[in-house]
């Protein structure tokens, strides 16, 4: 240990460059940054911009097919790119902890809890067996694990998306690491889930004053736990300083688009809400049959416990709620797609079945995942052309035409008309949908979570069409999402739902502003209260801190 | 190991359940198949009675001996003698040599086991090494020579091959005996001899299929975000390899195995008749031949049994490599 | 990704030779497959006989040529009729699920865990020792496991959203099943049917082999190697050219196989 | 490894030392049962020919000569058979054969519960009905017939029947049930390990009956040499040379192709001989193309026959255009003649006949040696010649024979096994076709020509039914006679003697010497 260990960095990357081997690429274009003992550092960028590349080059885990063409990586003054195997091995996990982004995979699905939070101690330290199992206990206790002797020989599948990161963060911080390197490490969770899970992170890191690397594409989330940002886009750091300082006033064209693109909330709306809904669902409950088996009875699972929801004309009803809360459920029963087993849904004054045909040219539906949504053989083209099979009274060139307004209407010229899906970005993907999804012209459209697997500058744009649609077209919308952000912007009307039940519902102003329900109010708190400035920055400001 | 696995399974309540529900699920295949040949054998022209009685009988001493053998009734009345008789454990007796069927159709199946168990066994043990190490250096020297010499074994076929292996080990080189039998239970060290030969060809074939299975799947594996994780808490790469990696990797080949084991207790037929193996495949072919219909019969319902059960072991063991299939 | 490219040169070549001799064969042969000359019994090769001379004094260069026709056919139509037959059937198992799909299951295990000799020695039988009872036989042996394959896939597709999104169109159940379904299991039923071809081939002439195949005269590859049994020793290459000439043909498939695998389907890699 | 294998070839060849004076012999198939006559096949009757004897046997011209009987005579109405026995022959478990035994055995025989292959032969209705057995005295047997039969001995003899065995009573248990064959003959039952092989030790007490100190079909000189026989089921040709070759068998019936290769090694020995079975041509006189005499004619001259034989036999059989085998007392000139080869006057015998090219089958199988698939393929080429559209189509010998059972066939390719007598021989093709449709002709001249061979017994006027019965079948070719069968057999060079006979292992007089 030299003197200079004790200096302000931990960690410092020096032009740090890396390209693809086989057909040089350069993936990542001399990036330099410097992390300080015990300091929370953040790099946001969207998908693309290298940084989870970068992160990997800081413990020397790149993939075989990227090299690093030049610059430096000094952990504590040594050289992280030159080290041997030896070293390098007792650097990752006893000096620097890695959290990656999917939970669900970064366990070992065939080792017990206790072996693989065990490995690290026998690796790294010289404690007894008696000892390493009460560390283990110890710290599993510490994250919140209700079951900890039970925990260490159950398997990583028995538990959630939310308890799995929580028993990664303690393999992590069990060994008491230096800096922690987080990837992502909360995006695959829901928004309540994803509060708690930064939250305990923070305060094992800062009671173990353990530096914290976080790596995310969520500008609020960075910038609430971090002292410092920096902005990677395409490989190359943007712009870096202090959070405050560079959400205040973002000196890069790149970094203010990455705040412009944060959800806002509009003016509020003065729809006609007197007349008789549009669609009126009432008292829906849904069943789903138990996994049968030879010698188990099959217990059925009730889904939607009698939901009642009415949706006006032009109007745009927001259906938020945690996962497992029965929203997608409810939105699918409302489409059609699955069978309801009591309740009454009624379009337009008449029951749904009564007249199917014209509920089913009336009532469409836009997906959450862009990439499965869309039929990988069929051209862009034939997709929206499909969507208008089943119009009558257009001939074969009147649906070709107006497949091709539409695509003209989300922003896809003619040139895109005999692409197919993969050679589109996942916006572009987004767009096709919601042109085939308001191809027919519907009265009423079902969006879920469209926007939740989109970037954020791109979620901006396909907000904004949505938005430009809805009004030009002025359907009805059932807009289903966790990212209660989205949901100030676009809705007129919350509904809450926990558990299969709807718990709050009412204007989005009252729900945002007044929430009565304490469910209610923590998801509200996951996101951040936006003020834009003139600067191009934002003001943050985070709702009913105290309930949290 | 053995406690993991068992805790895989939580209770011995569930392991149990699983092993009935899986029994159960088995009974109409098993059920389905005993039609099926019952019909099928009956349909082949080809008079077991006129065979045996060679050609000097008359149409009536036939017609007295398809009475005596009850293929004179219909043919549901004949499934369900016979199905009956099953069901208390009465396979019936060949038509041919009026041996027993059961004691017959495992004393045959023991000899086929023997030679496919070990082969497996053996294949196993230097392709699975063998898969996982190509994964690991993937495109690099080693693995061009192993997937390309596992390719082009595979490519081979086995009678072929164990044609050749006869030339050159028995006729050529005279290292081998050529012919006969010798079970390892009268002589252990003249068993095995025989043994060499056709083992060696199935495991020179199977290799090559279960080299490109394991390493294949240890290829899905390494790609996932436990092993950069195993790596990044700065594991060797021999752990990750064999404590991460391998586990997890098996799954896949150890259900190919027991696809393989279950396929080959029924049709090493070839492999039997190159070698002269008085095995099970053998007895089915000479069977057919012969019309045998109470040893085909027999053959048939044991081997799709042993199918059944390969595979029911094959899945009970899976848990060791997965625990996640019990939960689902 | 080089070595996959290579592969696939190495495989498509080998294939490509055996299309081409099956092809030629149809209007040239050195001599008459079936002609026999009671002088030129089990002659070895030479400057007239290529490879040599049958049993019967028959030009075996020629009769490969003519029996690789035989191996490209029976894998041809063998092929086709497990897929047509597997495709229709794992597609409407796996699409409508339930007890259809239970029954046709059900059924498909049974099939699968029936060896294949008897299978084919019955069917030969019933329909005729031909080659067209061959391919029958093997047919029906192969569509369970098309039908597996097809069925998985299927059952991963319907948790797609673009299934769902054709039902919201309000598209009917077969439009959706064969305009979306099915193209989308064209990748693993290429893949599928590559390596069948090759099994059509090998079943071919084990089956052959015990004396349960296509019949002599007429030649294939694996009544070839059946017949050139007893003469391995006198003459080896009568044992030794059908042999090779499967092998390479099983290796040609094996190798364009993956290639084909690894380009449309990586996920059924090592997949037998 | 290596040092493995050389260990075990030491060991193997240790344990080939110790059984050194066993003859072992390959068949194709296992044994269907010890029970002499009861369930039976080719390779059984081979097999059961070492263990047993019957009262009479076979010698190699097809007599009849005395075995267990020192002498027998016949009453002048031809209806009573006596039997002097020897006295000097022991079953295998010491107790010397009598009388009594004998009336014992032909009781047991017409017993239906035997099941008895033969039983149809000698009972109620058959060629040669036995109305009653009786011991005269300790060493002298009575045996009365129904009707005179020309057969009845011939019959008696046959390997079909299991030679009608004399075994002892103790070969059967307290309840009937068969327990094993202790017979009187030069070899005894020891170990029957199933599919893999049937293993019988010599009879130390054997004694031969009379003889000239050689060999003599089933009677003659039968001294069991060597120490036992191993009968080892190997259905696999090419199997069976690699042991021939390698010297784990001794002997064993082989492939016509390999006897080239057996002539020129070193090693090998070829051992080729006539027997009376014969290879033919099987033909549907009902089919509407082969009902013409005429097309069946042509068919016949359309062979080269000589060629077709050389090659179908590898050289070894002698083309043989009659019913009656070349090796016959019967066999004269008369039986020489056949259909010239001619294929200018096939075409207009088939052009008579109006055939205007319809396809016809010729049905082969690929069975063990039989030259049934060399037969049609060559036959096929010819026959082209003429104009005769053949194909030839294989099947499995089950699916074979259930065809000519059931008479759907146009033409078979088939061999038939021996029958010493060609009265007996006549019976496997003619007879009515509407009672037995395995039956190849059903002339009404030519079943009252068998009828009258079954009955008359002198020698001469047989002969002259022989000679008229060829003469019809040449004029209406209802099959087409290729040649005498052949039994094709390699042997290594030590071993000594003629270990084949009739198509039938026989491995007395044979030893293996190192």
């Amino acid at each position: 240990m030299t003197k200079d260990m004790s200096a302000e960095t931990l960690l410092s990357v020096n032009s740090l460059s890396l390209e693809v081997a086989h057909t040089g690429l350069e993936v990542v274009k001399g990036i330099s940054f410097d992390i300080a003992p015990g300091e929370i550092f953040g790099i946001v960028g969207e998908s693309g911009s290298g940084k989870t590349l970068a992160t990997r080059a800081l413990i020397s885990l790149l993939p075989p097919a990227i090299k690093v063409t030049g610059g430096s990586v000094r952990y504590k003054g040594r050289d992280v790119l030159t080290m041997k195997d030896r070293e390098l091995r007792h650097l990752r996990g006893g000096e620097i902890g890695v959290v990656f982004q999917e939970p669900m995979t970064s366990l070992n699905p065939s080792m017990t809890i206790g072996r693989q939070l065990e490995e690290g101690l026998v690796l790294h330290t010289k404690l007894s067996p008696q000892d390493r199992r009460a560390h283990i206990l110890d710290m599993l206790k510490r994250v919140g694990i209700k079951d900890p002797e039970g925990a260490l020989a159950a398997y990583p599948h028995e538990f959630s998306g939310g308890m799995r990161q929580r028993i990664m963060l303690a393999s992590v911080m069990l060994l008491k690491p230096a800096l922690l390197i987080a990837d992502e490490p909360t995006t695959a969770l829901d928004a309540v889930i994803q509060r708690d899970v930064m939250e305990l992170m923070v305060e094992l890191t800062r009671a173990e004053g353990t530096a914290v690397l976080l790596i995310s594409h969520d500008l609020p989330m960075v910038a609430r736990y971090t002292s410092r940002i920096v902005v990677m886009e395409k490989g190359s750091i943007v712009e870096q300083g202090r959070t405050e300082d560079l959400l205040d006033a973002p000196q890069h064209d790149y970094t203010r688009k990455l705040l412009s693109s944060l959800p806002f909330r509009g003016e509020a709306r003065a729809l006609d809400t007197s007349k008789a809904p549009m669609v009126s669902a009432r008292n829906i409950v849904v069943d789903y049959a138990g996994r049968k088996s030879l010698l188990k009875k099959a217990k059925p699972k009730r889904a939607l416990h009698g939901i009642s929801i009415d949706i006006h004309e032009g109007e745009v009803v927001a259906l938020v709620g945690g996962s497992g809360s029965g929203k997608t459920t409810l939105g699918r029963t409302i489409a059609g797609l699955v069978k309801e087993s009591e309740g009454d849904i009624r379009f337009q004054g008449r029951s749904r079945d009564e007249d199917w045909r014209d509920y089913r040219l009336n009532c469409q539906m836009v997906f959450q995942d862009p990439y499965s949504s869309l039929d990988p053989r069929m051209t862009i083209l034939a997709l929206v052309e499909e969507a208008l099979r089943l119009v009558p009274d257009l001939d074969a060139q009147a649906k070709r035409k107006r497949a091709l307004e539409t695509l003209e209407e989300v922003g896809l010229n003619a040139d895109y008309a005999s692409r197919y899906p993969h050679e589109l970005s996942g916006g572009q993907r987004q767009r096709v949908a919601i042109a085939r999804a308001i191809a027919r012209r519907p009265r009423f459209l079902i969006a879920d979570e469209p926007v939740s697997a989109l970037d954020v500058t791109v979620r901006a744009q396909v907000l904004d069409l949505f938005s430009d649609l809805q009004k030009r077209y002025g359907f009805s919308c059932l807009f289903i999402s966790h990212d209660l952000g989205v949901v100030e912007q676009v809705a007129d009307r919350v509904v809450v739902m926990q558990d299969g039940r709807i718990i709050e519902e009412g204007d989005r102003d009252t729900i945002f502003d007044n929430p009565r329900q304490a469910y209610t109010r923590r998801l509200l708190s996951a996101i951040p209260a936006l003020g834009h400035n003139e600067r191009g920055g934002v003001t943050l400001k985070w709702r009913l801190e105290n309930d949290a | 190991m053995l406690a993991e696995w068992k805790a895989a399974f939580n209770r011995g309540e569930t392991m149990l359940r699983f092993i009935l529900s899986r029994l159960l699920m088995a009974l109409p295949t098993i059920v389905l198949v005993s039609i099926t040949v019952f019909a099928l054998i009956r349909f082949i022209p080809g008079d077991p009675a006129a065979l045996m009685l060679g050609d000097m009988a008359q149409p009536d001493q036939i017609a007295a001996m398809r009475t005596e053998l009850g293929l004179d009734k219909s043919m549901p009345q004949q499934f369900a003698i016979w199905a009956g008789n099953v069901l208390q454990g009465d396979f019936g007796r060949s038509i041919v040599n009026d041996e027993e069927v059961l004691p017959l159709v495992v004393s045959r199946f023991m000899v086929s086991a023997e030679i496919v168990v070990i082969a497996v066994l053996l294949a196993s043990l230097i392709a699975v090494p063998a898969g996982v190490i190509a994964a690991w250096r993937q495109n690099s020297a080693t693995d061009l020579a192993l997937v390309g010499t596992a390719t082009v074994l595979l490519s081979i076929p086995t009678f072929w091959l164990g044609l050749l292996l006869l030339l050159l080990f028995g006729l050529k080189l005279g290292w081998l005996p050529v012919l006969g039998y010798v079970s390892i239970g009268d002589n252990v060290v003249g068993g095995l001899l025989y043994l060499v030969l056709p083992v060696m060809t199935l495991v020179i074939h199977e290799a090559g299929v279960l080299i490109r299975m394991a390493r294949a799947s240890t290829l899905e594996v390494l790609r996932l975000d436990y092993i950069t994780h195993a790596r990044a808490k700065g594991l060797s790469e021999s752990a990750v390899l064999w404590r991460h990696a391998f586990k997890n990797a098996f799954g896949p080949t150890w259900t190919m195995i027991g696809l393989i084991l279950g396929n080959l207790l029924g049709g090493i037929a070839v492999i039997e008749t190159v070698f002269t193996i008085p095995g099970l495949g053998r007895l089915m072919v000479d069977s057919i031949f012969a019309r045998d219909y109470p040893v085909i019969q027999g053959c048939l319902l044991f081997v799709s049994l042993s199918y059944v059960l390969v595979n029911l072991v094959v899945d009970l063991l899976y848990p060791l490599f997965d625990p996640r299939v019990v939960a689902e | 990704m080089k070595k996959f490219t290579l592969n696939g040169l190495i495989g498509g070549f080998l294939i490509t030779v055996l299309i081409a001799t099956a092809a030629l064969g149809l209007f040239w042969t050195p001599f008459d497959p079936m002609k026999l000359s009671f002088t030129a019994r089990l002659a070895g090769p030479s400057a007239t006989h290529l490879l040599g001379t049958d049993e019967f004094g028959r030009d075996v260069l020629s009769r490969l040529m003519v029996g690789a026709q035989a191996s490209v056919w029976i894998g041809f139509l063998t092929v086709s009729f497990a897929t047509i037959f597997g495709t229709l059937i794992g597609l409407v198992s796996g699409y409508a699920r339930g007890w259809v799909d239970g029954a046709i299951m059900a059924v498909n295990n049974a099939l699968l865990a029936f060896p294949g000799i008897l299978l084919a020695l019955g069917l030969l039988a019933v329909f005729g020792a031909n080659q067209y009872g061959i391919i029958f036989a093997l047919g029906i042996a192969y569509t369970p496991s098309m039908a597996r394959v097809v069925r998985g896939a299927v059952l991963s597709l319907r948790e797609r959203e673009f299934i769902e999104a054709s039902r919201v169109m309000g598209n009917g159940e077969l439009f959706t099943l064969f305009r979306h379904v099915l193209p989308n299991c064209l990748a693993p039923i290429t893949v599928l049917a590559t390596s069948m071809f090759g099994w059509a081939i090998l079943s071919e002439s084990a089956l052959s082999f015990l004396g349960l195949g296509v019949p002599p005269p007429a030649p294939t590859w694996g009544n070839m190697l059946a017949a050139g049994r007893p003469f391995i020793q006198q003459a080896v290459w009568l044992g030794l050219f059908p042999g090779i000439c499967i092998a390479l043909t099983l290796l040609g498939i094996n190798l364009l196989g993956d290639a084909l695998r690894d380009r449309l389907d990586p996920r059924m890699r090592g997949l037998k | 490894m290596k040092k493995l294998l050389l260990a075990g070839t030491a060991l193997l060849a240790m344990t080939s030392i110790t059984n050194a004076r066993d003859i072992t012999i390959a068949q194709s198939s296992d044994l269907r049962s010890a029970n002499p006559g009861v369930n039976r096949d080719g390779n059984t009757d081979g097999v059961i020919l070492h263990i047993v004897e019957g009262l009479v046997g076979y010698n190699n011209s097809g007599e009849v000569k005395p075995l267990l009987a020192k002498s027998f005579e016949t009453s002048a109405d031809g209806l009573t058979y006596t039997f002097k026995l020897r006295t000097d022959v022991k079953f295998h478990n010491g107790k010397t054969m009598t009388a009594e035994d004998v009336v014992w055995n032909w009781t047991r025989y017409l017993k239906p519960e035997t099941k008895w292959t033969c039983l149809n032969d000698f009972a109620k209705g058959g060629a040669a009905p036995v109305t009653d057995v009786k011991a005269a005295d300790a060493s002298t047997v009575a045996i009365t017939l129904e009707k005179p039969s020309a057969v009845f001995l011939g019959l008696m003899s046959r390997p079909e029947c299991g030679y009608t065995g004399m075994i002892s009573p103790d070969s059967v248990a307290a309840d009937g049930s068969f327990v094993k064959p202790i017979g009187t003959g030069p070899f005894q039952w020891d170990e029957w390990k199933k599919g893999e092989y049937i293993h019988l030790k010599k009879f130390a007490d054997y004694v031969s009956p009379e003889n000239d100190g050689k060999p003599d079909g089933m009677v003659g000189s039968k001294r069991p040499l060597a120490d036992g026989i191993k009968f080892m089921i190997i259905p696999d040709a090419s199997t069976v040379k690699a042991g021939l070759e390698s010297g784990v068998l001794d002997t064993a019936e082989i492939s016509p192709d390999l006897i080239p290769e057996f002539k020129a090694s070193d090693k090998t020995q070829l051992i080729v001989s006539r027997n009376n079975g014969k290879n033919l041509f099987y033909i549907q006189t009902r089919d509407k193309v082969l009902s013409n005499p005429g097309v069946r004619r042509a068919m016949a001259m359309a062979l080269d026959l000589d060629e077709l034989v050389a090659a179908a036999s590898n050289g070894t059989g002698e083309a043989n255009g009659s019913m009656v085998s070349q090796d016959s007392v019967y066999f004269d000139e008369a039986q020489k003649t056949r259909l010239p080869y001619d294929i200018e006057a096939a075409k207009k015998e088939l052009a008579d006949a109006g055939y205007k090219g319809e396809p016809i089958s010729i049905i082969a199988n690929k069975r063990g040696n039989v030259p049934s698939f060399p037969a049609a393929v060559m036959a096929q080429a010819m026959m082209q010649q003429a104009g005769l559209n053949v194909q030839i189509e294989v099947l499995d010998y089950a699916t074979q024979v259930d065809r000519r059972r059931s008479g759907n066939y146009q033409v078979i390719s088939q061999s038939v096994a021996p029958r010493l007598d060609p009265a007996l021989m006549y019976s496997f093709y003619v007879g009515n076709k509407d009672k037995n449709a395995s039956l190849m002709w059903d002339d009404p001249k030519a079943v009252e020509l068998m009828n009258a061979a079954y009955a008359e017994a002198d020698q001469e006027k047989r002969q002259k039914i022989f000679d008229e019965f060829h003469e019809l079948m040449l004029k209406e070719m209802p099959g087409i006679f290729l040649y005498d069968m052949v039994d094709v057999w390699g042997a290594t060079k030590k071993l000594k003697g003629q270990p084949v006979w009739q198509s039938n292992a026989r491995l007395w007089e044979v030893s293996v010497e190192d």
